[in-house]
């Protein structure tokens, strides 16, 4: 098995440092649109630049993206169970605290 | 059919005890006739089963089906329970360690929850320090009493007499000394001690409650 | 060749640290044991005072107080220290590599980690008893704000409980990285032994649950240290939020308490039925099932608490659907029974026994399921009845199964099996005679965590104690009976003493150091056979 | 399909102790899965007490420390690759920079924090009491999160300045850099969670 043996190919300076100004690009972009005011939409917006952030930082600093499959199984369910733990809860939250 | 809250409580409960007693049965009964029947010494060899699909399937369908009427009884029972009706009598439950104290809607207050038969009472339940949980075994309702959120309950006294309530959260020392009583009255009697009760504590009905209950209160003083 | 068992080796650390310093997986399987049992007997104690306390109304032989501070100490222990740990720490450390064919766990050195922080955590529940306020009181659960106010010693208390939950990490941790990484040649996912698949199951929510309880009580730490305002309804915090966070992670435990249990029973009925296990692909996906869907259903814990009337009806639906896969356990373990060739032997009285009275309990389980029922048994008795069926007779009980059944393993020294029958059936009898009583208490309205009752519910608290002396009784002779086997002279050689199948019976008792002289090929199933009757075409 | 890992005490499994890691990674995950749960929570019954609190954070601050993270976790991953390379030296400085940059961050953090006490904004703090239920909460989050991030960032320099040593003195080479590797999750985990944490603290408006 080649997993052992680090065969695989060693990912480039450059891609990593494409990534990382791509990071520093998304930032700049969340910080300025917190300044609009986009009504109810700066938590999604927000919350979608960080998850955008974070399949950056994933996927190639932390090469997932090349890494063996089990990894993206192992991450999918330990989002997934958080996701629906964190939907239930709020089963109780909206209608506890109904919006006006 | 209208069930009242202790019935619907009560059947859902002997549905569920039913059915679970005739599943226990069925797998105590199948085991045991098995462990005999197929002992080493009436079946030295085994024959080699090592599953059935349809057998799953059925065993995990008719399961499923039973805990959909469990849930279905569970959930419509509820329901009434956190529907009152809207000519209910609202009365102000306070809880805080360790004991209850009751204001009606005219402003009077007790500390024994007085309440007219045949009409529905609706509680809203305040803490003043920590969670405590109001519990009337007799008519099968319970709701937490929580710091900071108004929780609520209602039933509905059918028969006078006097019920117990208690504290079913845990919360201190005494705890378990946390108790009182709903006395439901004739309609008539209820009107005329709810209009003459004073605003304030009613001192002689508390010494009516520790009598009933028999509580030693020598041993709350056991610190 | 060297053919050193495990129990003599003399390596760098004699003695003592020798045990202590051991990365062995089997020895640090026995210190675990040694030290579970340690801390079982002590919470048992506390059961049986409250017991005792609970003979007559009123005060018997403690105050308010004390007895609350009891009951919260043996939940606390009783949960922390002996169930949740449990079956894996001791039998998954000492025959998971066994199992499956490996020489040690994924990292042996981490996993002699999680004892020091266990027996670090433990002792700082024993510390947390004798300074700052005193023995903490809150009952098991902690719930805020009561905790927050409590003059007890929380703090410590919930630290300690923060640590152990480190320790249950790490165990799970390494379980999973063994089982994917260390399967001997041949042994595909589906030709592990069913343990396996309960340990499995276990250490992905130990992994993913116990997280959510350590910031849990990180945060009442803090919130009784600095005064932060997270949970406190004084300052805006919301105690249900507590609720929620706490039983997130405390539901799913109980599938942690109970999978490695159900994994046991898949190995002892096999082995005494003399044939293969009905439905293996069913059971093992039972307890992925289990592991998954129990994240689901924590909220039937607040069916009373004010929680909003959608989200109970919700988790009383999930909480139902979670009952499906337990009872596709029990019915492959009766089926597995058809038609086999069984030999009523010790451990497998054990299972028997375990099938009915944890039946018993996952059924009542269901009747707290339901919503109208829960309100109104939601905190009485009912409830502690229906979980000292599931823990005590369900884990409990096949924690001593599992011990007798891989004693003579571990140990090389065989117990008498009579004793064990008649003290298993003192224990069932003492069982149900300490703890059905509670079912009808609690239908009748007897409150838990009560310290004084009412004069009608008398009678069931006198019989309820005159069982928790039989159950003493059953024990004890269980007990006394290993150890007098323990301190036997000539040692037990036979590798495999009941007939089973799985890799742990093809090493030598002891087992060596090594496990494996050489690292096996598996070829079959876990529980294959040759000269089974083969069955009958069915139409 | 079977691992070759099984074999022997001593031979070494890359994977398995990645895997170990990772496992690691989510306990951290859900460690502050349960206070993101709580932030929601809360947020979503204190709109508004949440925004007035967050103008009181300073953005800049935040914006910079998120650039610090963000280039802090791009040495890292050049120092493996630059370790694979057999280019020791650069692996290092690299690794270097991270400390210096993941130093940084804690120093701007307790600008922010003392700045905060100083106005009285602290648990038990003169101000408190002037301020709303969600505020107080909102306060309460603030500290425990990104004091409990900052004490990652601590724990991960330190695991950054082993491996150095590690490098200088052979024991992480170009063939075998698993230990580095694991720092590097660890710290690219750091720098996820602050991803996250510093919009939800700082970018409410
Ligand atoms: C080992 C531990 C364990 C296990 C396995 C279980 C299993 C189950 N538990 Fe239990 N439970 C606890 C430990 C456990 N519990 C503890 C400790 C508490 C109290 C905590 C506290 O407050 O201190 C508690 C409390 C508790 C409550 C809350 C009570 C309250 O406080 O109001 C509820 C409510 O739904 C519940 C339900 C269930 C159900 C439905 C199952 C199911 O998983 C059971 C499934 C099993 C069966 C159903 C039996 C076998 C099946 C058949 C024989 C055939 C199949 C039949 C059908 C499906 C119809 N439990
Ligand atoms: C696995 C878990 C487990 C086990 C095994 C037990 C075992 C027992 N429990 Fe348990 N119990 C809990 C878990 C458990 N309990 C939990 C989680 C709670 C909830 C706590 C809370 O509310 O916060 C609870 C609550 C609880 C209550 C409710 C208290 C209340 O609400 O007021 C009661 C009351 O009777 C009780 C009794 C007992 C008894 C008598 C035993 C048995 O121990 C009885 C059998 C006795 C023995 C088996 C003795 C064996 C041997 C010896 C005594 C020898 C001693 C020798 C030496 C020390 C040398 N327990
Ligand atoms: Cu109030 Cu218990
Ligand atoms: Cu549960």
């Amino acid at each position: 098995m080649s997993e052992n043996t680090h065969t695989q190919e060693h990912p480039g300076y450059g891609l990593y440092i494409v990534v990382w100004a791509g990071l520093v690009g998304l930032t700049t972009i969340t910080v300025a649109l917190a300044g609009f005011n986009l009504v109810g939409l700066t938590v999604v917006t927000a919350l979608a630049i960080a998850i955008v952030k974070s399949l950056l930082v994933t996927n190639y600093f932390m090469h997932v993206k090349t890494d063996s499959a089990v990894f993206k199984v192992f991450i999918f369910v330990c989002i997934a169970i958080f996701l629906v733990v964190i939907i239930l809860t709020f089963f109780d939250l909206t209608y506890r605290f109904p919006l006006k | 059919m209208k069930l009242d809250i202790v019935r619907h409580t009560d059947l859902t409960f002997f549905i569920i005890i039913g059915i679970s007693f005739l599943l226990l049965a069925l797998v105590s009964a199948a085991m045991f006739y098995f462990i005999y029947k197929y002992s080493r010494k009436r079946n030295p060899v085994a024959t080699d089963i090592t599953g059935n699909t349809s057998l799953e399937i059925l065993w995990t369908a008719i399961p499923l089906v039973l805990v959909l009427v469990m849930f279905f009884f569970g959930y419509t029972g509820f329901k009434q329970m956190r529907n009152a009706p809207a000519d209910a009598m609202t009365v102000k439950v306070t809880g805080r360690m360790w004991a209850w104290s009751y204001e009606y809607e005219n402003g009077a207050k007790s500390d024994t929850l007085y309440v007219p038969v045949g009409k529905p009472v609706k509680l809203e339940l305040n803490s003043a320090d920590v969670n405590h949980s109001f519990y009337v075994p007799a008519f099968r309702v319970k709701e937490d009493v929580i710091p900071g959120r108004k929780n609520y309950l209602w039933f509905e006294p059918t028969e006078e007499g006097k019920y117990n309530v208690e504290c079913a959260e845990y919360c201190g020392l005494s705890h378990a000394y946390m108790l009182s009583l709903v006395v439901a009255l004739p309609k008539e009697r209820f009107e005329s001690w709810v209009v003459n009760a004073k605003p304030k504590e009613t001192a002689s009905d508390s010494t009516a409650v520790k009598d009933t209950l028999k509580i030693k209160t020598d041993s709350l003083k056991t610190k | 060749m060297d053919h050193v068992s495990y129990l003599d080796y003399k390596g760098k650390h004699k003695g003592l640290a020798g045990w202590l310093l051991s990365t062995d997986h089997k020895r640090i399987a026995i210190l675990y044991l040694v030290s579970l049992i340690v801390f079982f007997l002590v919470a048992v104690t506390f059961g049986v005072l409250m017991r005792l306390e609970m003979l007559t109304p009123g005060r018997t032989i403690v105050d308010p107080q004390t007895y609350n501070t009891l009951f919260t100490l043996h939940g606390v222990i009783m949960i922390f220290l002996f169930i949740i740990p449990g079956i894996p720490v001791v039998f998954g450390n000492f025959f998971l590599p066994i199992m499956l064919g490996a020489k040690d766990v994924a990292f042996p050195r981490l996993n002699l980690l999680s004892w020091y922080f266990y027996i670090f955590g433990a002792f700082l529940v024993i510390l947390s008893l004798f300074v700052g306020g005193g023995p903490i009181d809150t009952g098991w659960t902690f719930y805020v704000p009561y905790s927050l106010r409590t003059q007890s010693n929380v703090t410590l208390a919930v630290f300690a409980a923060f640590v152990i939950g480190f320790s249950s990490i790490l165990t799970g941790l390494n379980f999973i990285v063994t089982i994917h990484r260390m399967r001997c040649p041949g042994m595909t996912w589906f030709k592990m032994p069913l343990f396996v698949w309960g340990l499995y199951s276990t250490s992905w929510i130990q992994l993913l649950a116990t997280p959510i309880l350590g910031i849990t009580l990180l945060l009442i730490m803090m919130e009784r240290i600095f005064g932060v305002g997270i949970f406190d309804p004084a300052l805006g915090g919301d105690p249900l939020l507590y609720q929620h966070l706490f039983w997130i992670y405390s539901h799913p435990a109980v599938y942690i308490m109970v999978l490695p249990a159900m994994g046991l029973v898949s190995e002892i009925i096999p082995t005494f039925s003399k044939k293969d296990i009905f439905g293996y692909g069913p059971i093992a996906m039972s307890s992925l099932a289990i592991a998954f869907i129990g994240y689901l259903v924590w909220g039937h814990h607040m069916f009373s608490t004010g929680i909003s009337d959608t989200s109970r009806a919700i988790f009383s639906f999930l909480t139902f659907i979670v009952a499906i896969p337990s009872g596709v356990k029990i019915f492959n373990w009766v089926a597995t029974m058809y038609k086999a060739s069984i030999e009523t032997r010790a451990p497998f009285m054990f299972v028997v026994a375990f099938i009915v009275i944890f039946s018993i309990g996952g059924l009542t389980g269901l009747v707290l399921g339901a919503l109208n029922t829960d309100i109104h048994l939601t905190d009485t008795y009912f409830v502690v009845a229906h979980f000292h069926y599931v823990m005590f007779g369900g884990m409990g009980l096949l924690f001593f199964g599992g011990l007798h059944y891989w004693f003579p393993k571990m140990f090389a020294k065989m117990y008498n099996e009579r004793a064990a029958k008649w003290g298993l059936l003192l224990f069932v009898i003492g069982f149900n005679t300490l703890y059905f009583p509670m079912f009808i208490m609690g239908y009748l309205g007897m409150p838990r965590r009560y310290y004084d009752y009412l004069p009608e519910y008398k009678i069931y608290h006198i019989i309820s104690t005159v069982g928790s002396w039989i159950l003493v009784t059953g024990i004890l002779i269980l007990i006394i009976n290993l150890i007098r086997a323990l301190l036997k002279k000539e040692r037990y050689t036979e590798a495999d003493p009941w007939g089973g199948t799985t890799l742990e019976w093809k090493v030598a008792t002891p087992p060596s150091l090594e496990n494996f002289d050489e690292i096996p090929v598996v070829e079959h199933g876990p529980y294959y056979r040759e000269n089974l009757i083969k069955p009958e075409k069915s139409h | 399909m079977n691992n070759e890992a099984a074999i022997g005490h001593a031979h070494r499994d890359d994977l398995g102790s990645k895997m170990g890691m990772w496992l690691f990674l989510f306990t951290e995950l859900l460690l502050f899965g349960g206070m993101f749960i709580l932030y929601a929570s809360y947020r979503y019954m204190y709109p508004d007490n949440f925004k007035v609190a967050a103008m009181h954070l300073d953005t800049l601050i935040g914006s910079v420390n998120t650039i610090l993270l963000l280039t802090s976790s791009l040495t890292v991953a050049l120092s493996i690759a630059a370790l694979q390379r057999k280019q020791t030296r650069f692996s290092v400085y690299l690794l270097m920079f991270t400390i210096v940059a993941g130093g940084a961050f804690l120093v701007n953090k307790y600008f922010e924090w003392s700045t905060k006490i100083h106005h009285g904004i602290y648990p038990k703090g003169p101000e408190m009491a002037n301020l709303s239920d969600g505020e107080v909460i909102f306060y309460g989050l603030y500290y425990v999160m990104t004091g409990l991030h900052a004490l990652h960032v601590i724990v991960g320099l330190v695991f950054i300045g082993f491996m150095i040593v590690f490098i200088l003195r052979g024991k992480q080479t170009f063939d075998n850099y698993q230990k580095l590797e694991n720092a590097g999750l660890y710290w690219h985990l750091v720098d996820i969670i602050w991803i996250f944490l510093f919009p939800l603290f700082y970018l409410i408006h």
